[in-house]
């Protein structure tokens, strides 16, 4: 494309001769050039840290609402149900028949959350589909024993307070790769004030190499 | 934490090759065990993946004299120069997608850390390093039967023997469970040695004397008076690694009565190898 | 617009002509890019390597490209930093083929890994013992170099040039380019040894394992030597065809002489170390881990010990000679004929540190394995040839290249 | 406001910018990545908790006790069951694959019914209901031993099931496919009287004298033997192997003696020879000879003298003399019969022969011998009721007396000689030899039954398939057989809900008899077949569903009188059909199946690329046989019976004269509309090459191998 076409289409023709022109046109030009890169780069920057979360993640509402804390405050802690095999393997979220140690087939309580949990999988035995927050990718092994058994670790470490909530957050999945948002963690620049904000592979080893001197051999925490 | 300061282990293996029968029961349980895929013709060996796989060695003699002997070949985990960790592959990958387990002896591969740029392959004089060429696919249902111990891995990258670790960590969370530091001998050993029906390989802890591979290999501690790259000689007299000379220092010991088996181990000029057949790992400073 | 374009004084050829000429490379071109989007949706199956050769056809082309392209860095050190200063006269398409070579090796890297979208782990996972690795950040930063001395070329362009900011810049950077020739010339010499070191350091592997100094082995300095030696061989074997083709004289003989001289003896000092380092692997290295020559060189159907003596000897030696000695050099076709030798000398080099080393067995019991590659990996090695003869012709043509031309064609 | 270039230069750089601050690029950089290791097309396996169950893999008659891992409920890995008194934590590669069978492509999905030239699938009441009626209808005729069965073994509650089945319909026809179990039946009636059958004590021997059994090739109960095999160094006993190739056997063993094809009862005859004249022999155990000992003494001395024994078999003299008094002067000595797997053709002289080696030098039923016991019964089914229609035709005599003269009588007949076959658990239009005849003569049957898991040759040549549950999905006593020095019965549990609309084949024959009704159906009162085997179990069954296993008997019986009446007779020795100059010999690999199951991908990806390349099966021959052929080159390899292309491989490790093909390749389990290509259409089956060849007095088929010729393809 030629020079003169360029300006053609730039809707000024006029300003076509000035702009090679003199020094002081120059400046200005530059001055405008100064306020569009601004204006730019505002744009783009507030889009790509506002904007761009929103398209990357689809918000996804569980199956119907858990009270941790409540559940917490009637069992006693996080391994009445989220425990260790006798393998020394997690369980990870129970299954609908650890459930059933304390529910009934009848509702405990009138809430509406119970209803569906009734309904929808206790009467049909179905197990519920929860969406899991901290679900890693297949090609991770965490060992809770290691952490919790062997070294004490205790659980809000990583996973938070989320003992104490009374509803579950909406999960929100990254559309690209499939996994939930609290990988990443909640800032989309990856910045954590609290050790439960990510669990990407480095909070790992961060972790590791803080309290072990080496950050770990790959097959520690890959399979 | 204090199980990173246990005394490290040294996993490895000894293979009886005089018991041997080259059934592939390693092999498929390898497979079975670690979610192998399979295609359609797998007669092409060079673009096969089967972590174990099973040589026919033969002594290259005319009818009536000739003799075969088979050997399994598994990722020979090597120790590298010195056994200091650099193994041929590990050394060579440009995104550490495998490292040395300085705690166990073994050397991993990471698939998702693998980008597929197969140097590792051609640092492997072993060709124990397999490539997936292709997306693993499984005809419609039996993808029901795959482990979730393993992951299984896409195309594009680097797959070898674990020498099982997922059973190395399971072993491990149950000891974490019941208080325990260590674990047993027993209670961690790879798929090929619990499927062997002649129970020709032994595994554990070349470090622990109390194991049987320890007994077998005896292991010297010191570098080869010949060659100083060369740790963990064999002071067995039957027993071989494969092209130790290069200083691998592989993990995998092979065991045979057969002279001619144990000289196909590696490669020696005219008159070498019975200048070499009677030097083994020293005792005198071990 | 075409002949608004054209440097002032040039003569080149219609544009219709131009545009045939360019039709027809661009449907080979087409043809490798088709090929390598086939590698990349359905994955490297659609080549013919294996377990065996995980490094083959393109591994080897990215060699040889990165060696034949070593004639960029090394001009530019003895124009900018040596200042032998009739290598200005050349080495604008020293610049444009050494960056043809490396942009065409990174793309047959791009194609060649079997999961291009995790190519950045090389950088953010990067292994620090790994030669590949030094390749990795030293081809990416050289080329960042190459594209930085390409581009006042490009600015020089008779309408681009007539931007005065374009303008400026372009003279400032002919004023800084000595900086970038030394850093490339630095890069260089370690990417083209860590490629050289990629063979060296396989321990596992006796064919390709030479002793060295501290963490280099003996062939990361013949690699970055043999570079230095044809790469200018390869500048002037295209500059020679550039000439034929486009019927013009476009470098004046003493500048052809003075480089070809310089690479003369840059192949001589190269193959006298390379035929020590022979000697000494033949002789030592190899037989301490068991191995004899014959075992690389025989009981197969391709690698005899005639790969051995052209590489060394005839596309080694002889076009060495035939370059230092004045009287053949100044031989039209002897001159021709050592540049030829020479490229596919170096070709064969990195082909045999490449391909041979993956063919040898190892084990006593494996066997000799031999390769053909598939259409899909001979169309994307052939794609940057394409590519090539297109930048050159749109870069010849657009461009001032050659400065002597106006003066050689008057 | 004038908006020039640059304004527009701005405006790109401040985007540019903009966006290369902002977490876009670093985000999808990364996302982009995590997206090629967590492809939606790669299958993620859900974690859950790890169970295991035990239960016994009949996969072959080894009977070996598995331990099934299940992860999440679904079973994941196959494992050997420690301390199971066959295979005590060993497992072979086919059992470990057994999942593989469980998801096969080729699996029957539903009960299916012959349309022209193909199958739709019906429900199970139709397709009970299609073969009921056709049952009546023979029956209504009153030739009700028209209808016949075929299936894989004598033993179990199935078989046992399908007998009564045919007894109490009315016919007497029933056969089992050859066997090693059936072969030790056969040389135990001859020589020690019926209801009984042999087992070697490999694992005591201190000398195995083995006539080409391939006892790590899958011979007998494969793992049991390989577990012998491998504890022989421990134990200090030798292994001579005596075959005319160098099997694995043969090279793990402490000497091979290479001998022509099909001389092996020569040679036993000739070992027999010098042990006489040498006084070798206990004079115990020969007491206890009958039918014509010093007949037998002579005709040994008269046509088995060393150098015509030598002459036969191709063994020098000399070694044949020093093997004699090697044996005989073993401390427990064994000489192992049943060539290659022992399931194939096999001659009565030469399992007779070999085991007189065994009878006179008395190792019979001694620790490291022989053992003769009686025959695995432990079924107590309850009396059936009879009619007269099955009065009279069970007392009928059956069509013929072994598989192959069933074959060759309906083939010769004009008339069905059979109305309706059953055949289960067997495969052989695949595994008999000529198996082309054999389905010539299944096409002149009007109506078969298949009772099979998969698609395979035989199946697709049934007119209705009534599918059955793979081993993994059933309960079935399975007892051990094939040459076993114990007697268990294991018991097959499920250890998954069925995968396919199939039954329990026990269920379907059940459901069969009852729908006939009358006398038949009062016979089978049971409502299912878990029901029907506690019941027929009842004096086991406690420790059998407890402990899994049952040892039914352990260790040597009496000493039992021997009958040599057969080689006393002086049979000839079998000769291989045709005049061809070369003979083709099937060679055993333990990693491919020949009886009627095909092996597994897994299977059939460790097998050699020197035996299967591509689609080509791959012969071995001695190079000096080859005359001009190259290693890996292709030839027609040419039989009596036909020809087949075939890739070269030249192996020094086979006898000069001698072509050797492996056994189980050349499964067709295709169809239009499902196939395993993992598996089939892969090589020859070598069994299409080599035609029966019947050894008068016995019966048998005893075709060791064919005539053959090759050329350059």
């Amino acid at each position: 494309m030629s020079e003169t076409e360029n300006k053609t289409e730039n809707g000024s023709m006029e300003s076509a001769g000035e702009c090679t022109a003199g020094d002081t046109k120059d400046d200005k030009g530059l001055g405008l050039g100064v306020i569009f890169f601004i204006v730019a780069f505002v744009v783009c920057f507030l889009s790509g840290t506002l904007l761009f979360p929103k398209l990357l993640y689809s918000k996804k509402e569980q199956p119907f609402n858990f009270d941790h804390a409540l559940h917490v405050s009637e069992a006693g802690d996080c391994e009445s149900c989220h425990s260790l095999r006798e393998d020394g393997s997690f369980l990870g979220i129970p299954k609908l028949a650890t459930c059933l140690d304390c529910h009934a087939e009848d509702p405990m309580g009138e809430t509406e959350d119970e209803a569906v949990f009734v309904e929808e999988y206790v009467s049909k035995e179905k197990e519920i589909p929860w969406y899991v927050y901290s679900r890693q990718p297949d090609c991770v092994f965490f060992s809770h024993a290691a952490h919790t058994e062997a070294n004490g670790m205790d659980c809000v470490t990583c996973h938070g307070h989320i003992g104490e909530s009374t509803s579950l957050k909406p999960y929100e999945e990254n559309k690209i790769t499939g996994y939930s948002r609290d990988i990443w963690g909640k800032n989309i620049f990856g910045i954590k004030k609290h050790s439960w904000d990510r669990m990407k592979m480095d909070d790992c080893a961060a972790c590791h190499k803080k309290e072990t001197g080496h950050k770990g051999y790959c097959f520690q925490c890959h399979k | 934490m204090k199980q990173e300061n246990n005394k490290a282990h040294k996993f490895g293996m000894v293979i009886d090759l005089d018991k041997c029968t080259g059934c592939g029961s390693c092999m498929v349980s390898c497979m079975s065990e670690n979610n192998v895929p399979f295609k359609e013709d797998e007669s092409n060996k060079k673009d096969s993946i089967t972590w174990m796989r099973v040589y026919k060695l033969t002594n290259g003699k005319s009818f009536p004299d000739t003799e075969i002997v088979y050997l399994p070949r598994p990722c020979q985990h090597c120790g590298g120069k010195g056994d200091h960790g650099h193994s041929p592959c590990i050394s060579v990958c440009p995104a550490t997608a495998t490292d040395y387990g300085y705690d166990t002896g073994i050397v991993s591969q990471i698939y998702t850390r693998c980008f597929g740029c197969r140097y590792c392959m051609g640092a492997c004089p072993y060709h124990a390093r397999y490539f997936n060429w292709w997306d693993p696919k499984w005809p419609e249902g039996m993808e029901k039967y795959l482990s979730p111990n393993v992951s299984p891995r896409m195309r594009g990258v680097v797959e070898k023997c674990s020498f099982c670790y997922h059973r190395y960590q399971a072993a491990r969370d149950t000891a974490y469970y019941e208080g325990r530091d260590d674990i047993e001998e027993h209670e961690y050993q790879t798929a090929c040695t619990t499927a062997c029906p002649a129970g020709a390989i032994v595994f554990g802890d070349l470090n622990n004397p109390f194991h049987k591979v320890h007994q077998i290999v005896k292991p010297d501690p010191h570098p080869d008076t010949r060659n100083k790259h060369v740790i963990g000689k064999s002071r067995n007299p039957k027993v071989f690694r494969l092209l130790e000379r290069l200083g691998t220092n592989p993990k995998i010991y092979y065991l045979s009565e057969r002279e001619w088996v144990r000289k196909q181990g590696d490669n020696y000029l005219d008159g070498e190898w019975d200048e070499i057949k009677n030097h083994h790992g020293s005792s005198s400073h071990g | 617009m075409d002949s608004a374009l054209i440097p002032k004084g040039a003569k080149r050829c219609s544009f219709p002509k131009f545009t045939i000429g360019i039709a027809i490379v661009s449907a080979v071109l087409l043809w490798g890019v088709y090929a390598m989007f086939l590698c990349w949706f359905k994955g490297l199956n659609q080549t013919n390597m294996n377990d065996y050769y995980g490094f083959a056809l393109w591994i080897w082309a990215d060699l040889a490209v990165i060696a034949v392209g070593g004639g960029a860095f090394f001009t530019g050190l003895l124009r900018y930093i040596l200042k032998v200063d009739e290598l200005k006269n050349i080495i604008n398409f020293a610049v444009i083929i050494g960056f043809i070579c490396y942009s065409s090796a990174l793309l047959i890297l791009a194609i060649d890994i079997g999961q291009p979208l995790r190519g950045w782990f090389i950088f953010w996972h990067a292994n620090v013992h790994s030669m590949l690795t030094e390749v990795a950040f030293c081809l990416s930063a050289y080329f960042a170099v190459l594209t930085i001395e390409f581009i006042p070329n490009i600015l020089e362009n008779r309408q681009v040039n007539k931007v005065p900011f374009f303008h400026h810049l372009a003279h400032n950077m002919h004023g800084v380019m000595a900086v970038f020739a030394a850093t490339g010339a630095f890069l260089s010499f370690f990417h083209q040894g860590s490629l050289g070191g990629v063979a060296g350091v396989l321990f596992g592997r006796p064919f390709a394992v030479r002793e060295g100094l501290l963490i280099w082995p003996w062939t990361f300095f013949l690699f970055t030597w043999s570079a230095a030696a044809f790469g200018p061989c390869f500048t002037l074997l295209i500059t020679k065809i550039t000439e034929v083709i486009t019927g013009k004289k476009l470098v004046k003989d003493n500048v052809v002489y003075l480089l070809a001289k310089i690479s003369g003896w840059m192949i001589i000092t190269y193959i006298t170390a390379k035929i020590i380092d022979t000697i000494y692997w033949a002789m030592v290295t190899a037989p301490s881990l068991g191995f004899t020559l014959s075992h690389f060189y025989t009981d197969n159907s391709f690698y005899g010990y005639w790969i051995l003596v052209t590489e060394i000897i005839i596309c080694g030696v002889v076009p060495g000679l035939i370059l230092i000695m004045k009287s053949t050099r100044e031989n039209p076709t002897l001159r021709i004929i050592a540049f030829v030798l020479g490229t596919i000398g170096i070709c064969l080099n990195r082909w045999v540190m490449v391909l041979q080393i993956m063919a040898v067995p190892v084990m006593s019991f494996d066997t000799w394995a031999l390769y053909i590659p598939s259409w899909q990996e001979v169309a994307t090695t052939i794609l940057p040839v394409a590519y090539g003869i297109i930048l050159i012709a749109i870069a010849y043509r657009y461009l001032p290249v050659f400065p002597q031309e106006k003066e050689l064609n008057r | 406001m004038k908006v020039d270039r640059r304004s527009f230069l701005g405006l790109g750089l401040g985007a540019v910018a903009g966006i290369a601050v902002s977490p876009v690029g670093l985000k999808l950089t990364d996302d982009s990545s995590i997206w090629t290791q967590n492809w939606p097309w790669t299958p993620v396996p859900v974690d859950g908790e790890v169970t295991y169950e035990s239960s016994v893999c009949s996969l072959c008659p080894g009977s070996c006790g598995i331990s099934v891992r299940k992860i999440d409920d679904r079973p994941v890995k196959i494992e050997g069951l420690a301390d199971y008194p066959v295979n005590d934590g060993g497992v072979c590669l086919h059992g470990i694959a057994g999942l593989q069978y469980l998801y096969d492509p080729a699996r029957i999905k539903s009960p299916l019914k012959k349309n022209g030239d193909k199958f739709e699938e019906i429900s199970w009441d139709d397709a009970i209901a299609i073969v009921a009626d056709k049952l009546a209808d023979i029956r209504k005729k009153g030739s009700p031993e028209k209808l016949a069965c075929i299936a894989d073994k004598e033993q179990g509650s199935v078989s046992g099931l399908f007998k009564r089945l045919l007894k109490t319909f009315g016919s007497p026809n029933f056969y089992t496919m050859p066997s090693l179990e059936s072969y030790l039946e056969v040389t135990a009636a001859a020589m020690h009287g019926e209801g009984k059958t042999i087992a070697f004590d490999l694992e005591n021997s201190d000398f195995i004298l083995s006539f080409g059994a391939g006892i790590i090739e899958g011979w007998g109960s494969p793992v049991n033997c390989f577990k012998a095999n491998a504890s022989r160094k421990e134990r200090h006993a030798k292994l001579y192997q005596i075959e005319p190739r160098l099997s694995n056997t043969a090279a793990n063993a402490d000497k091979w003696i290479p001998i022509k094809p099909g001389t092996q009862a020569d040679l036993a005859l000739g070992l027999c020879a010098v042990i006489l004249k040498n006084n070798l022999f206990d004079s115990n155990a020969t007491a206890n000879f009958k039918g014509g000992f010093h007949k037998l003494a002579a005709i040994l001395q008269k046509n088995y003298a060393l150098s015509k024994t030598a002459e036969i078999t191709g063994v020098k003299a000399v070694d044949i003399e020093k093997l004699a008094i090697l044996f005989a002067k073993a401390k427990m000595p064994v000489a192992v019969f049943g060539h290659g797997r022992g399931d194939g053709a096999q001659s009565l002289k030469e399992l007779a022969a070999v085991h007189t080696l065994n009878c006179l030098v008395g190792n019979i039923n001694k620790k490291g011998g022989t053992f003769v016991l009686p025959k695995n019964e432990y079924l107590e089914f309850p009396d059936e009721s009879m009619d007269s229609i099955a009065d009279a035709g069970f007392a009928k005599s059956k069509t013929g007396r072994y598989v192959n003269q069933l074959i060759e009588k309906v083939n010769a007949s004009s008339q069905p000689a059979i109305e309706a076959l059953f055949v289960y658990n067997t495969n052989p239009c695949y595994s008999l030899h000529d198996p082309k005849s054999v389905k010539q003569a299944f096409g002149k049957i009007p109506f078969v039954v298949s009772f099979s898991s998969f698609l395979d040759e035989t199946a697709k040549e049934a007119d209705i398939i009534l599918p059955s549950h793979t081993f993994l999905e059933r309960l079935e006593d399975v007892p051990s057989c094939a040459g076993l020095a114990k007697s268990v019965v294991g018991l097959t549990k499920p250890v998954i809900e069925p995968v396919f609309n199939t039954k329990n084949p026990g269920d379907a024959v059940i459901l069969i008899a009852k729908a006939l009704e009358g006398s038949i159906a009062q016979s089978f009162e049971w409502e299912i077949y878990d029901e029907c085997l506690e019941n027929i179990t009842s004096g086991i069954w406690d420790s059998l569903s407890e402990d899994g296993h049952v040892v039914i008997s352990d260790g040597p019986g009496e000493s039992t009188a021997v009958n040599v009446s057969f080689l006393a007779d002086n049979p000839v020795t079998i000769q291989a059909q045709g005049d061809y100059e070369l003979t083709l010999i099937p060679i055993d690999n333990m990693r491919l199946i020949n009886a009627g199951t095909t092996a597994s991908p897994f299977a059939i990806k460790t097998v050699s690329d020197r035996v299967l390349k591509g689609s080509d099966i791959v012969i071995e021959m001695n190079p000096l046989t080859a005359k001009g052929l190259k290693d890996k080159g292709f030839a027609i390899l040419t039989t009596p019976m036909g020809n087949a292309r075939v890739m070269i491989n030249l192996n020094e490790g086979m006898m000069p004269g001698v072509i050797g093909m492996v056994e189980g390749l050349g499964h067709t389990l295709n169809t239009k509309n499902m196939s395993n290509k993992y598996v089939s259409n892969k090589g020859v089956n070598i069994n299409d090459l080599i035609g029966p060849v019947i050894e008068s007095g016995s019966g048998l088929d005893a075709a060791f191998g064919i005539k053959a010729k090759i050329s350059k393809a």
